[in-house]
C-alpha cells in the first residue's frame, strides 16, 4: 500500500496520509490541532499488519512527516517576549510561504507542460520495425561467433532413444530373495553387526524391500536379529537369533 | 535532391529516434557541414504545410513527423490515440523531474506534500522519465527521458522556458503572506 | 499536393504494413477515386531515383520504402546485428536443418517430437537458414544460408562435425536420418 493511502483517524481529521499534508499545505487543515504522533502511530501499525518494508516508500513517509514536524515545532515556540508580531509573522509562517511558492512554481510549469504536449498533438512519429536485411549480421561482415560442436552436439542428444517405459518393473524381477540372503549372509560373515541402511546403500526400492524380506526369513532361520529402537529410526543387524 | 539529401531522408524514415547530425555523418561518412546542407534541402521539401510530412527538429537531432493535417485519418487508420493528456500530479511530477532532474520521489513528495507513487509509476511507464542512479541515501533518482523531449517537442533540455518564469508575481507572493499572517495572527490571539 | 495527397503520404508514413486503396479511403473520408488520384500526384514526389524514400505498390496496397541508395549509411546508422547464444531448440532445429539439408517443417517436427515453429521462424528471421524450394507434398523446404557458413566459421557444408563423438549409439551403422526419425518417433511414444 502506498503512504499516501495510510488511512488517518485523527480527532481533527479523518482521511489518508496525504490528504492531510495536502491540507496542511493549503492552510485548510490546522497543523497545530493534528496529533502527529498519532499520524507516527498509525504508520507503524500499518507496516506491522503488512509485515513488509516499502524502502522508498518508508522513505517518502519519513520526509512528509519530518517536514511536518518541523513546521508544527517551529509554530509551537512560544514567540519571544517584546517580538513585535506584525512585523514577525514567525518562522513557521516562513517556512510554510516557502514551501507553497516552491510548490506553485511547479503547478505552473505543470500546466506549461500539459498545454506543450496538448499542441504536439498531431505530430505523429514512425514506429515501423527495420526492414529484415537491417535486423541480421551481413554476409559481408560476418565473423565466426558459434562453434559447430554445438550442432553435433543438439543432434546427438535427438538421436538418443527415450528410456523404455517398462524397463523398471522387468529389471525389479532380476533381484531375487536368493541373491539377498547371500548378500546379507556374506555380510553377516564378515562383521558382527552392521546397519540395514548399508546393507542396502545405493539400492533401489524394489532391492530394498525384497532385502527386507531376506532379512525375515533369515530371522526366522534364527541366523540373524534386529534392533529399531524408535519407529523409523535405523535399524541395527546382528548375527545370531534374538535374545 | 542530390545523393547525400536522399539517403538522409532514408536514414530519418528508417530511425525510430531522432538522429544527430554528427550520427548522420558518421553513416553518410560525409562532414557534418555538408549533412547539415542536406538537411537544409530536405527542410525545403518538408516544408509544413505542404506535405503530410515535416521534418522536426527534437531531442538533439532530426526526425520526419507527420503534420497535424493528417491527425483525424491517422487515428481512424491506426485505431489509437496519439498520447493522452497528463493528469495533474503527473504534470507536476514532470515539471519537477524536467527542471530539478535527477531527483527522488521522496524529494518530489516534499515539494508536491503529497506523496507520489502513482503518478512516478505511471510517467515511468509511459517511458517520460527513467532512472538514473540512487541518491546519496539510496532513493532511486529520475530523470527525463529522450522520449519526453520527442512527445513535448523540445530540441533540448534547455529549451524549456527558465523555471523563473514560472515563479508566483510579486502580487501572488504579498498576497500569499498576508493570508498566512493573519492565519498567525489568529493563532497568537487565540 | 492538395489536402488529401497530404493525408495519404501521411497514412502511408505512419504505417508499417502496406495499405489498401480501400482504407486508405476509409480513413481520409474520401471515396476510393479520389485516394487513386492523390496517389498518382504522390508517386509524382516520389519518383524513384529522385528520394531517398519511394513509393511502392504491393501485394496488399501501398507502402512507402526506402531507397537502395540509403542502404549501406543504413547499415552503419541502424544495423543491429543480434548473435545471440541459440536456445537449445533453436540448436536442435539448425543442427537437423544444416546435417540433412533440403529438410521440410514437419520432417522436423518429426524428429524433434515437437512443433518447432517458433524456432524455425527466429533461424529464418536471423538469416541462418532459408527456404529452399517445396517438398513433393508441397512443404516448405529449409537449408542452410551462406550466412550460416560465415557465422560457424564453416569453409563449405562438408566440414560440419562428425556427430559420432556425441552419438550415444554409435555402433548403430543406419542412415543418420532414418535414426534421427525413428528416435523422434519413439519420443513421441513416450
Amino acid at each position: 500500500m502506498p503512504v499516501a493511502e495510510l488511512d488517518l483517524d485523527l480527532e481533527v481529521f479523518q482521511g489518508p496520509f496525504d490528504l492531510l499534508l495536502t491540507l496542511v499545505l493549503r492552510e485548510e487543515v490546522d497543523l497545530l490541532e493534528v496529533a502527529l504522533a498519532d499520524v507516527v502511530v498509525a504508520y507503524i501499525d500499518h507496516l506491522e499488519h503488512t509485515g513488509e518494508l516499502d524502502l522508498e516508500a518508508a522513505t517518502e513517509f519519513l520526509v512528509l512527516i519530518a517536514a511536518l514536524l518541523e513546521l508544527k515545532s517551529r509554530l509551537m515556540l512560544p514567540a519571544e517576549e517584546g517580538e513585535d508580531l506584525d512585523l514577525e509573522p514567525g518562522e513557521a509562517a516562513e517556512e510554510l510561504l516557502a514551501r507553497m511558492l516552491e510548490y506553485r512554481r511547479y503547478k505552473t510549469a505543470a500546466a506549461y507542460l500539459s498545454e506543450r504536449l496538448a499542441g504536439e498533438t498531431g505530430f505523429r512519429y514512425r514506429e515501423a520495425p527495420l526492414p529484415p536485411d537491417l535486423r541480421r549480421v551481413a554476409v559481408e561482415t560476418a565473423e565466426a561467433v558459434y562453434d559447430p560442436a554445438l550442432l553435433a552436439e543438439a543432434l546427438g542428444g535427438l538421436l538418443r532413444l527415450p528410456p523404455k517405459l517398462d524397463t523398471g518393473h522387468v529389471a525389479g524381477a532380476h533381484v531375487s530373495i536368493e541373491q539377498r540372503l547371500s548378500h546379507l549372509r556374506s555380510l553377516l560373515g564378515r562383521v558382527e553387526r552392521f546397519s540395514f541402511d548399508d546393507a542396502v546403500k545405493g539400492a533401489d526400492r524394489l532391492t530394498e524391500a525384497v532385502t527386507l524380506f531376506a532379512l525375515l526369513e533369515l530371522y526366522k532361520a534364527g541366523e540373524a536379529s534386529w534392533e529399531q529402537a524408535e519407529p523409523f529410526g535405523p535399524i541395527t543387524v546382528r548375527a545370531g537369533g534374538a535374545g | 535532391m542530390n545523393e547525400l539529401a536522399r539517403v538522409v531522408e532514408a536514414l530519418l524514415f528508417l530511425s525510430a529516434e531522432p538522429v544527430s547530425v554528427e550520427r548522420l555523418a558518421e553513416a553518410c561518412e560525409s562532414s557534418e557541414g555538408e549533412v547539415v546542407e542536406a538537411l537544409a534541402r530536405l527542410r525545403e521539401h518538408y516544408a509544413e504545410g505542404y506535405r503530410g510530412v515535416v521534418l522536426r527538429e527534437v531531442a538533439g537531432g532530426f526526425t520526419l513527423a507527420t503534420d497535424r493535417v493528417a491527425e483525424r485519418a491517422a487515428r481512424r487508420l491506426l485505431a489509437r490515440p496519439r498520447t493522452p493528456p497528463l493528469t495533474q500530479a503527473q504534470a507536476e511530477c514532470l515539471g519537477i523531474v524536467a527542471y530539478l532532474q535527477p531527483v527522488s520521489r521522496p524529494e518530489l513528495a516534499r515539494i508536491r506534500g503529497v506523496a507520489s507513487e502513482s503518478a512516478v509509476g505511471t510517467l515511468l511507464e509511459r517511458g517520460l522519465i527513467e532512472e538514473s542512479g540512487r541518491s546519496r541515501f539510496g532513493a532511486v533518482l529520475y530523470r527525463t527521458s529522450e522520449l519526453f523531449q520527442k512527445l513535448f517537442g523540445l530540441q533540448a533540455l534547455d529549451a524549456l522556458p527558465d523555471v523563473s518564469q514560472f515563479d508566483p508575481s510579486p502580487e501572488d507572493e504579498r498576497e500569499l503572506r498576508e493570508r498566512l499572517l493573519k492565519a498567525g495572527e489568529a493563532r497568537t490571539e487565540a
